[in-house]
């Protein structure tokens, strides 16, 4: 599946967006003598490798310009970070044997060759000057070819990129029947341009940050503008820069630094690797933050009924959606509370079991020697061991794992009589609810089920209600940059009810969520219900 | 019991006043110990298992026309 | 301002909404029909009538000062230390209610559903939790309310239509049987809790469009009487009068004879759901208000740092104030009623509401 | 702040987890209980009779359904006795070694020495402890109630469901504790509970089954009556029938009439929608009851030979089926009213619903008033199939 494929990248990123000074927090931000060029070639030269001191992956390759012994050129990259059939190809060859042949032989000078390189001799898409030696370093870190040139203090750095990188392929988290079946990869420039080519407006706006003082990692804050908010924007930027840490090597790191609630054990920002959902975050009003190196775009502000929205909710039939919507809710509630329902019961309540049913588990429980909620915790526990086996596992053993693990001490366990068959039962249902809604949620519900089936083992009922109060009002607490986490359940949004339990057919989807995209709400045209009078009259005409 | 009880209100002060303190909310600190002395006042007999009596008797006594009118009879 | 929450119309309806309800419907159908019997629904559209009038006198009232509750205005109305004397009162009869509230709250689950556990054991609980939503502010209580009263109301009506199949509507006649002066008694008790809508005098301030206050108080009566009514009829179409009146909690029992097709049976769970929620809602509201306002008089600049050391207090008055739960329920039938209406749901609004006219003073203009 | 709260609510559930529990039963620490059973000793002492569960006898289907091992009991009857029912409880404790659980008791048999004797100082003990059920089925039984509770059901895994589905079903008159309860509060009517009794009933299948079980098993045999909380007396099958008419409980149950040209033929109806109006007069001296019963009949069977299907036959088939029902109805009145004089048929309800100022006069002396009243019963049956049958197919010509 993961096929590796060499990837070409087109050029260097345009870095003028970059405000100074955000990029690098150290020393470089002010201007010193000592950073700058020299005109003399062996000093520069020692200079950046005193920089580059104990780096092996960096490649200086000197070589003449026109043969010419005065004009020495010195081509500085990272292996494995720079094109090297373009290095070689465009710049190397044309610099030692095409130019000097098409070239005037008076412009061949030390001063001339300068201009001579970067007007004509260079053949790459993307070229920037600079004297600055941060910034050439920098530039060979991330990839791009530096050109130094004798006698001259500026060098030519080429945006001649290209690196060994993962091809595109299918979300392996967010599966789908019906719908685009292509996710976002490593690589920054690849996923933005995927989400270009969803959304061909000039509104679409992808501003670059750099953040992390060693991992420099690209980052970039993608928005609608005239459908998200530009405090939202500007609040999504302030939290951004305010980052200092020494590396970003996910989207996670990002999410844990910029979230309202740091406390939580809810995520309070979304994520998703595929381009189509976040196409449609974005049309929602929402704000994208990508960042280089992980395929999982992070999207805010995040509400708690998108844990419950699937992409393929959109794509099916409305009705389909309605009810597969209801399922989820009852899979969230059934995962939250069902081993935590059954402890309370049957330990507490058990009036509220029919009769014969109260009988047949009393009768399964007879030869257990443990009370119900250890045996509820003991196989909660194994049940969570055999998942992450299951994901850390290779793939192949890892599915093994999981199902005859499940099946044998399942099995095993009734048949020793260490767990009543209708524990087995209860606890199999919640693991499989679990599965059913996002990912990231789902690691929060299956933490708090714990604490609920403590409760629930120590006041029965009251305990499981009371703690799923404490739950909800530490959801109404929580806010996802200023929205407020339940919303439009809590507080109550009549209009955006249309995508919670229901999903309206397209053509009554008039409104953006209200508290996310009241800026431009409007979203659909007038009058489109599908209603072609033309076509039925002509049915009509056919009749008669 | 009571030990017990008491430890618990050590515990609120120790989670209360550091904040008040460090704010220098003096007037806050004054309502807070006043609170926690009245909670303290009124459970401690209580624990110790002396029987205070109910302040409704007072509001008792004034509206027994009202309940005694509103009493069922049979 | 202390608390910097703003609620909407909507959520202020149905806060107060939940705040009456939850006590509303586990009690007073049997108080009420220990005087009116079968006319019950006679004495609570009495009720109900009556709550309406202390709602628009509360929101009058409150209207004249806009910004402030009713803790700052009596100042301005009556002077410093009088006004300070009456916001004191207010302070206390919050607590005093809410322990009343907190141990209802605490008889209810030992009598119903746990006999064995003590009862402080459901206190402390419930008390913490609502110092958590109070410390939460009114913002974060509000919204989740506006999750639990559709449950509540929802369980309400399902469990009044599994039940209907049980219901005898003979038991209903004959009509006006009882004498005026019993209806009038039964009117009493549900009038006592319609009229904590007085609260709304504290949330006047924080509304989003505090103009629309008189709506929220009415539509917060209307609701909570109707189910009420709803709920009463039910339950004597049920059992009859002399059963209800000889209940305790008759709401509870009404729901353990609900049997569907002899699959789902003895629903007792679903009024925990309604009891735990919305006690807890009522409790919370009034332990914000009492905090609110004693910062609010004590001139504080927060009012959260109270929370925990008022909830000690409610927790040992609760506990205090009733050796057994008949205790609590002669007080809670013959003396709480016609002492909250007399002195805080009708009495001190009204004075104050008579000499600000008077006086002809009024706060800022919305 | 918000974590600190979230702290103490830990170590308040910290707290209270260890030492908590204190409500909490572990199904396998219950004694289930399925039905009970009151007797009055001869010294005045309360006899309580549990019909416990044994659930290792309820696990899944299947296991010894070979028939070749021995059955085991499914319930274990224990009696205890005491002054009051709870005391009666406790002794029996003495000899149950799980706690006794009331929740799933579903029915309460009340011995004839109890019933006579009154039981409304019994019957409070069950609407007083939250855990027995309202919707319990409430019987009395001629004799003892403990051997009603020892017998055994060949359907059902015990006598307790079995009599309890006896009573759901309502082919007899039968009454929840919660009506029950309703009925002895009421001065308007008095209870009536239905009559069950052990009847030699099948004979045991298979290998060493006629040594281990008495093949005696409970069915009902008509109504018990109470005045105020004392049973008084029986009704039969058929009178049980009159009482049902006159509460308009007849759900099911088929009318016998003589076919109407062949009089020793007979023909069945079934009912089904039954109504009834009871509409009091009153003058101040006597009252009177203007009782309208209306009914729909299917015909069923018929041993005649005869084309029933003319309308004058029909006719008169409602004519016969009214007389029957008047007559069931009115030996019903004959026991209650005459011999007993207790209104078990809720007309004093009817009365207070129509003359509320007049009731308060004789609500306290209902049952007297009642047996002076004069009852007039007016049966309207209507037949309105005929099954799948046009006439008899078997007819010769």
């Amino acid at each position: 599946m993961r096929r590796v494929t060499r990837h070409i990248k087109g050029g260097c990123r345009n870095k003028a967006k970059i405000p100074p000074g955000s990029s690098n927090k150290d020393s470089s931000a002010e201007l010193d003598e000592s950073l700058l060029l020299t005109e003399n070639l062996t000093t520069n030269l020692f200079r950046i490798k005193q920089f580059l001191i104990d780096c092996s992956d960096i490649v200086y390759r000197e070589f003449l310009f026109a043969q010419r012994e005065d004009i020495r050129l010195v081509m500085i990259y990272t292996d494995g970070l720079a094109d090297k059939s373009q290095l070689s190809d465009q710049i190397m060859r044309a610099l030692s044997l095409e130019l000097p042949l098409s070239a005037p032989q008076a412009d061949i000078t030390r001063s001339g060759a300068y201009h001579l390189i970067k007007e004509r001799g260079v053949c790459v898409h993307q070229i920037k000057e600079t004297n600055r030696l941060d910034e050439i370093i920098e530039a060979i870190l991330s990839g791009d070819t530096v050109l130094l040139v004798e006698g001259n203090s500026t060098a030519i750095i080429n945006g001649a990129r290209g690196w060994e990188s993962r091809s595109i392929s299918e979300p392996d988290t967010e599966v789908i029947v019906r719908g685009p079946r292509e996710a976002f990869v490593e690589n920054l420039s690849t996923n933005t341009a995927m989400l270009r080519r969803k959304l061909k407006s000039h509104l679409l706006k992808i501003e670059a940050l750099r953040l992390g003082r060693i991992s420099k990692t690209d980052v970039v804050i993608i928005y609608i503008k005239g459908v998200a908010n530009e405090k939202l924007v500007t609040e999504v930027k302030r939290r951004l820069r305010k980052i200092d840490l020494d590396g970003i090597l996910g989207s996670g790191y990002i999410e844990e630094l910029i979230e309202d609630n740091p406390w939580s054990p809810f995520p309070q920002i979304n994520h998703t690797e595929r381009p189509d959902r976040m196409a449609a975050r974005l049309l929602e009003g929402r704000v994208g933050i990508m960042v280089d190196g992980t395929p999982f775009a992070l999207t805010v502000p995040n509400v708690f009924i998108e844990y419950l929205q699937a992409p393929e909710d959109y794509y099916e039939r409305f009705y389909f959606a309605t009810g597969v919507r209801i399922i989820r809710f009852a899979a969230l509630v059934l995962s939250l509370t069902a081993p935590s329902l059954y402890v309370a019961i049957i330990t507490f309540h058990q009036e509220m079991l029919p009769t014969p049913l109260l009988l047949s588990i009393a009768a399964q429980r007879e030869s257990v020697p443990y009370p119900a909620i250890f045996e509820v915790l003991f196989m909660e526990l194994s049940f969570e061991i055999l998942r992450e086996a299951g994901i850390r596992l290779p793939r192949q053993i890892g599915q093994a794992v999981s199902i005859v693990g499940a099946l044998i001490i399942g099995e095993a366990a009734v048949r020793a009589g260490l767990v009543a068959s209708a524990t087995v039962i209860v606890v199999a249902i919640t693991g499989i609810s679990s599965f059913v809604f996002f990912y990231s949620a789902s690691i929060a519900i299956r933490m708090l089920r714990f604490p609920i089936m403590m409760a629930s083992a120590a006041l029965g009922l009251f305990g499981l209600i009371s703690s799923i109060i404490v739950l909800v009002l530490h959801l109404c607490s929580l806010r996802s940059f200023g929205i407020p986490y339940l919303s439009p359940v809590a507080p109550i949004s009549v209009g955006d009810m249309k995508d919670v339990v229901l999903r309206v057919p397209w053509w009554a989807m008039y409104n953006r969520p209200r508290l996310i995209g009241w800026k431009n709400p409007r979203r659909l045209g007038p009058e489109q219900k599908p209603d072609f009078p033309e076509v039925k009259n002509r049915g009509g005409a056919g009749d008669a | 019991m009571p030990v017990l009880l008491v430890l618990v209100f050590l515990l609120i002060i120790f989670l209360e006043a550091p904040g008040l303190i460090k704010k220098k909310w003096w007037r806050e600190m004054i309502a807070v110990s006043f609170f926690l002395l009245l909670g303290f006042a009124l459970s401690l007999p209580q624990v110790l298992g002396f029987e205070l009596p109910s302040p409704n008797i007072v509001i008792e006594a004034i509206f027994k026309p009202i309940s005694d009118w509103l009493r069922v009879t049979t | 301002m202390l608390e910097d929450g703003r609620i909407s119309s909507r959520q202020a309806t149905f806060l107060m909404s939940t705040m009456i309800i939850a006590t509303v419907v586990l009690f007073v159908p049997s108080i009420t029909a220990k005087y009116a019997r079968q006319d019950a629904w006679l004495s609570i559209i009495a009720a109900i009538l009556a709550g309406l009038l202390i709602a628009r006198l509360a929101t009058t009232l409150g209207l004249r000062y806009p910004d402030k509750s009713i803790f700052e205005y009596p100042e301005d109305i009556l002077g410093k230390w009088p006004g300070k004397l009456v916001g004191l009162l207010y302070v206390c009869w919050f607590l005093h209610l809410n322990a009343e509230v907190i141990r209802e709250y605490g008889s209810f689950m030992v009598t119903a559903f746990m006999p064995e556990t003590p009862i402080i054991v459901f206190i402390l609980v419930v008390v913490s939790i609502a110092a958590y939503a109070t410390i939460n502010g009114l913002e974060v209580f509000s919204r989740a309310n506006e999750i639990f009263l559709p449950l509540i109301v929802g369980s309400v009506i399902i469990l009044f239509i599994l039940a209907l199949g049980q219901m005898n509507f003979h038991m209903l006649l004959p009509m006006f049987d009882a004498e005026p002066e019993d209806v009038l008694k039964g009117a009493i008790a549900p009038e006592g809790w319609f009229g904590e809508v007085a609260v709304i005098t504290v949330l006047i301030p924080y509304l989003n469009k505090p103009r629309e206050a008189h709506r929220v108080g009415a539509l917060a009566v209307l609701t909570c009487g109707g189910l009420l009514l709803l709920d009463a009829v039910g339950i004597i179409a049920l059992f009859g009068p002399n059963l209800v009146e000889a209940w305790l909690i008759t709401t509870l029992n009404g729901a353990r004879m609900i049997i569907v097709a002899s699959f789902i049976e003895r629903l007792e769970a679903v009024i925990m759901i309604i009891w735990v929620t919305g006690g807890l809602i009522k409790i919370t509201v009034f332990y914000w208000a009492a905090a609110l306002g004693s910062a609010q008089l004590l001139k504080l600049k927060d009012y959260r740092p109270l929370v925990v050391p008022i909830g000690t207090v409610l927790v040992s008055l609760s506990t205090l104030l009733h050796p057994n739960i008949s205790d609590l329920l002669q007080f809670l039938t013959s003396v709480w009623p016609p002492y909250a209406i007399i002195v805080f749901e009708a009495g001190l609004p009204l004075l104050l509401l008579t000499v600000s006219l008077a006086r002809g003073i009024r706060g800022a203009r919305v | 702040m918000n974590r600190k709260i979230i702290l103490l609510m830990v170590l308040i559930l910290a707290l209270l987890f260890p030492e908590g529990c204190w409500s909490r039963r572990e199904i396998n620490e219950l004694a289930i209980v399925l039905g009970a059973g009151l007797d009055r000793t001869a010294d005045n002492k309360v006899q309580l009779t549990l019909q416990l569960a044994r659930p290792s006898a309820f696990s899944g289907g299947g296991e010894n359904a070979g028939g070749e091992a021995p059955r085991q009991n499914n319930s274990w009857v224990v009696t205890g006795t005491g002054d009051t029912v709870l005391d009666a409880e406790n002794n029996l404790a003495l000899k149950v070694s799980r706690h006794i659980y009331w929740s799933h008791s579903i029915i309460i048999v009340y011995g004839e020495s109890m019933a006579r004797g009154g039981v409304r100082d019994v019957s409070n003990f069950f609407m007083r402890n939250p855990q027995p059920r309202e919707t319990s089925w409430i019987f009395v039984t001629e004799g003892e109630a403990k051997n009603v509770l020892e017998s055994h059901s060949e359907l059902e895994k015990t006598s307790a469901q079995s009599i309890a589905f006896l009573a759901r079903n309502q082919p007899g008159y039968s009454i929840m504790l919660e009506d029950f309860q309703q009925n002895l509060t009421s001065p308007g009517t008095n209870p009536a509970a239905p009559r069950i009794q052990l009847l030699k009933l099948g004979q045991p299948q298979g290998v060493g089954m006629e040594e281990r079980l008495r093949h005696e098993e409970v069915g009902i045999t008509g109504t018990g009556i109470f005045k105020d909380d004392k049973l008084v007396g029986w009704l039969d099958m058929s009178e049980t029938r009159g009482l049902l008419w006159l509460h308009g409980k007849v759900k099911e149950g088929a009318i016998i009439v003589p076919s109407p040209g062949q009089p020793d033929k007979k023909i069945s109806l079934a009912i089904s929608r039954d109504k009834i109006k009871v509409n009091p007069e009153y003058d101040g001296e006597t009252v009177k009851f203007n009782v309208n019963i209306e009914f729909d009949m299917e015909l069923l069977e018929q041993q005649s030979n005869e084309d029933l299907t003319q309308p004058e036959k029909i006719k008169e088939i409602e004519r016969l089926a009214a007389e029957e029902v008047l007559e069931q109805c009115n030996s019903a009145l004959a026991k209650a009213q005459g011999d007993y004089g207790t209104d078990i048929f809720g007309f004093g309800e009817a009365f207070h619903r129509k003359y509320k100022t007049e009731w308060k006069k004789v609500k306290g002396h209902w049952n007297d008033e009642f047996q002076k009243a004069r009852v007039d019963i007016a049966v309207e049956p209507h037949l309105r199939l005929t099954g799948m049958l046009h006439r008899r197919a078997s007819l010769k010509r």
